[in-house]
């Protein structure tokens, strides 16, 4: 890998994303995690950028900072999430840690072309390494539009999208409603 | 300017990117000095319309009055209270600004001529504008303050529900020109500006707007009779004027987006080949470019202030009810109509304004009809809300007559 | 990959925090600071602050917030649409209508369960 | 370029994070916060494959914006959820939301 802006901005939202994500699951404080947790985010969506996917990474600020994050953050206030905060993990703390450690692992070791060095025969993820096989513009919003109205490709999915997104709406309001609860 | 840095001796790769830090610079720069002004202006024309002088003691006019503002909030004590979330409390003003100021990115001010022209440039407006939401929301919570949090709710919570409505309506543009870039969208309107195409989502994104940007009649977000001020109650110095300047910021740059996605941005009478070549750096200046766009900005700037002098403030239940129950609606039936519209008549077969004219004056009438039958159902609404009223009016007079006797 | 436009995005980040920032520090170090338990309470009118900040907030902003959430998303998903609209047939436009008509019904159902209502 | 690997590695340590999150925190909410983590890992994983691998296709991006309206409506739910239960039982704990054990 060699020294680029690329490169370097890959590591910026790399650490962004994943020291913020830490800070999410440890920060005792539920308020401070849900702001960590939008400056993970945010870092995902530069690496979106870095994909060629801007219009996703809009999204990925537009919806999660924009709207998840402010109902997260209006439910932290409407349970008053961090008035009881002497105990922020139960007794599976350490059986957890060693599960994510070791899942971290198990998956380090299968995507990366470390893999190969263990002579399983034929190269696994040489793919891995290479350059994309193709470059993309940045105008791909386009085609996706394209695609999610095609009769053979997502309109379905689409419709169904709305759906799902009603049918969300609706119960969460039966269930969150107070005279009903 | 590239080719100035790179004949200096630097790398191709570096002199891109110093190039777009001084770009970068420069046009923040003039933007964050625009509200210095807009505020001198705002008061002049409040005085005005309310029968008074405005500042008239700084400079001409009081024109230096703002920068004499600044002077003093630079020199009062930032106060943090000591019950305050420290590092919330300060990151909070810096935030507003920024979520702000990243919007002037993606401004065009020529053909050729803008900062950069993002692919997704509305969107990124719009995701970038919902950073400002997270910095009042960091900045109510921050202050550890009943007023200051209660503030913060019922910001978030008109700006949050403006959002749909103005979102909507600016799907509409994008829809007519078929791209979400700014200078796509100011080409799509070479020889028709969309207000008279789509007048119907204009009004929707003014109102929206306003209500986005906190300005009257939509200012709950400071109402000082009610809620103190609102979020930036523990606010002072320097920190308060930041919160103050992402707000007056905010309301200029949706001034320009309108302009932009409306009023045919930089385009006009000669725009094109109005160029100002700048020595030394070899910049082309479209000068006229320049000034359209910021006439335009201000003729809705000025609309805005009208509105803002004339209109007594809402109540926050009134303000809600009708925003989810009036203009979301609207919006949704809109973009239904004009996607309507636009896909019965066949595409034009160039950009001039005769062969655009069939198509547009086709949406243009289905957003008259629209309107009627909006007003239809309004009538008929009150009407019947008339007749419920006036019955019971009726109940009471005759029980009370029925009474006396 | 050559630097191209999100480059200028990026630097605008790295340079957008120091416009704020410098006005607020040098207002730190110019202003003078002398503070007192009074002045750093908070800020009520006066009145001594009683109890938490935590006062019980309705449940209607998370009613606004949700329905706010679901119209978000389903706006996300229609530019793309809106962006193409110009290069598809009619059946865009049946595709985009039910899409957003099963959106408005979502909308109808929150108005007449009261989820609007600002009480 | 940077390789595709890195960005797995990354998806990979954010997936792990929310696990760690998942599984450890008292707090419901948090426990969500942790779901949302993963599923975002799951996004850069659809991305930055469409990217490299399948770059003619554009389905990567529409899996990955299907993505977005599940964690929308799973992030609405859930947090409904969970107010719910504050009001009955005046916690947001999972360990003392026990009216399904036995």
């Amino acid at each position: 890998m060699e020294f680029t802006y690329e490169t370097v901005a890959f590591f910026i939202f790399a650490l962004t994303t994943l020291g913020s994500g830490i800070m999410v699951v440890t920060d005792e404080n539920l308020f401070h995690a849900s702001l960590y947790l939008l400056f993970s985010l945010f870092g995902v969506s530069g690496l979106f950028v870095l994909l060629v996917a801007p219009f996703l990474a809009a999204v990925q600020v537009l919806v999660y900072m924009g709207a998840i994050g402010i109902l997260i953050i209006f439910a932290i206030m409407l349970t008053r999430g961090m008035m009881k905060m002497d105990q922020v993990y139960n007794s599976q703390r350490v059986a957890a840690a060693v599960v994510a450690v070791l899942l971290f692992i198990a998956l380090a070791v299968t995507l990366t072309p470390i893999v190969d060095e263990l002579e399983f025969g034929e190269d696994l993820n040489a793919e891995l390494a290479e350059d994309p096989v193709a470059d993309v513009t940045y105008e791909t919003v386009n085609e996706l539009g394209k695609v999610i109205t095609d009769r053979n490709g997502f309109v379905l999915p689409f419709e169904v999208a709305s759906l799902l997104l009603t049918a969300a709406m609706i119960g969460a309001i039966v269930v969150a409603r107070e005279d009903e609860a | 300017m590239t080719e100035l840095l790179t004949d200096a001796g630097l790398s191709k790769d570096f002199a891109t990117f110093l190039t777009h830090l001084i770009t970068a610079g420069a046009v923040a720069t003039v933007f964050l000095l625009v509200p210095i002004f807009t505020i001198w202006l705002e008061r002049k024309v409040s005085a005005r319309m309310q029968d008074r002088l405005g500042p008239n003691r700084v400079g001409p006019y009081g024109l230096l009055q703002t920068i004499a503002d600044v002077l003093k909030l630079m020199t009062k004590e930032a106060i943090t209270p000591a019950n305050a979330d420290k590092v919330v409390f300060f990151i909070a003003p810096i935030l507003m600004v920024m979520s702000v100021v990243l919007i002037v990115a993606v401004i065009p001010y020529g053909e050729n001529f803008a900062p950069t022209d993002l692919s997704i440039g509305v969107l990124y407006v719009i995701a970038i504008s919902s950073l400002g939401t997270i910095a009042i929301l960091m900045a109510g919570w921050g202050s550890n303050n009943k007023y200051a949090l209660l503030g913060a709710f019922r910001v978030m919570a008109q700006l949050v529900s403006y959002e749909v409505p103005m979102v909507l309506a600016l799907l509409v543009p994008v829809m007519l020109a078929g791209t979400m870039r700014m200078n796509g969208i100011i080409e799509a309107q070479d020889s028709i500006w969309f207000i008279f195409v789509v007048p119907v989502s204009a009004l929707i994104f003014f109102v929206s707007a306003t209500a986005e940007v906190g300005r009257q009649p939509f200012d709950l977000l400071e109402a000082e009779s009610e809620i103190v001020a609102g979020f930036n109650i523990e606010y002072g110095g320097m920190q308060f004027a930041m919160l103050y300047l992402g707000e007056w910021l905010h309301a200029v740059l949706i001034c320009v987006i309108t302009a932009i996605l409306f009023l045919g941005g930089w385009d006009g009478p000669g725009a094109k080949d109005a160029l100002l070549t700048l020595p030394i750096i070899d910049l082309e200046l479209p000068v006229l470019g320049i000034f359209y766009l910021a006439a335009k900005s201000f003729l809705i700037y000025f609309l805005h202030m009208w509105v803002r002098f004339t209109v007594p403030r809402l109540r926050i239940d009134h303000l809600m009810g009708f925003n989810w129950k009036f203009l979301v609606p609207v919006g949704v039936f809109n973009l239904l109509v004009v996607a309507f519209a636009w896909k019965i008549m066949p595409e034009p077969d160039s950009s001039s304004l005769g062969d655009e004219l069939p198509r547009a004056l086709v949406v243009l009438a289905s957003n008259v009809l629209f309107v009627m039958l909006i007003f239809f159902v309004i009538r008929d609404y009150a009407r019947r809300e008339r007749a419920k009223v006036e019955a019971l009016v009726d109940e009471t007079v005759y029980a009370a007559a029925s009474a006396g006797d | 990959m050559e630097l191209n436009e999100w480059a200028f995005i990026g630097a605008f980040f790295m340079l957008s925090w120091i416009f704020p920032a410098a006005p607020v520090i040098i207002n730190k170090l110019i202003a003078p600071n002398r503070p007192t338990p009074i002045k750093r309470e908070t800020y009520e009118c006066g009145v001594e602050t009683v109890g938490d900040t935590w006062v019980q907030f309705k449940v209607q902003y998370y009613l606004l917030a949700l329905v706010f959430l679901v119209f978000d998303v389903e706006m996300v998903l229609l530019f793309p649409w809106a962006v193409a609209y110009n290069e598809l047939g009619m059946f865009a436009f049946l595709a985009g209508g039910v899409f957003i008509l099963l959106l408005l019904e979502g909308l109808v159902y929150a108005w007449r369960k009261g989820a609007l209502e600002w009480t | 370029m940077v390789p595709l690997y890195m960005y797995l590695l990354v998806a990979a340590a954010l997936f792990c994070i929310g696990v760690f999150g998942v599984l450890s925190r008292r707090n419901a909410i948090a426990i969500l916060m942790g779901i949302e983590l993963m599923l975002n890992a799951v996004n850069i994983n659809l991305v930055a494959f469409w990217r490299y691998l399948k770059p003619d296709e554009i389905n990567g991006q529409v899996f990955a914006a299907f993505v977005f309206v599940v964690a929308a409506a799973e992030a609405a739910v859930g947090l409904a959820l969970i107010i719910s239960v504050y009001r009955n039982r005046n916690t947001v704990e999972a360990e003392d939301i026990n009216l399904l054990k036995w």
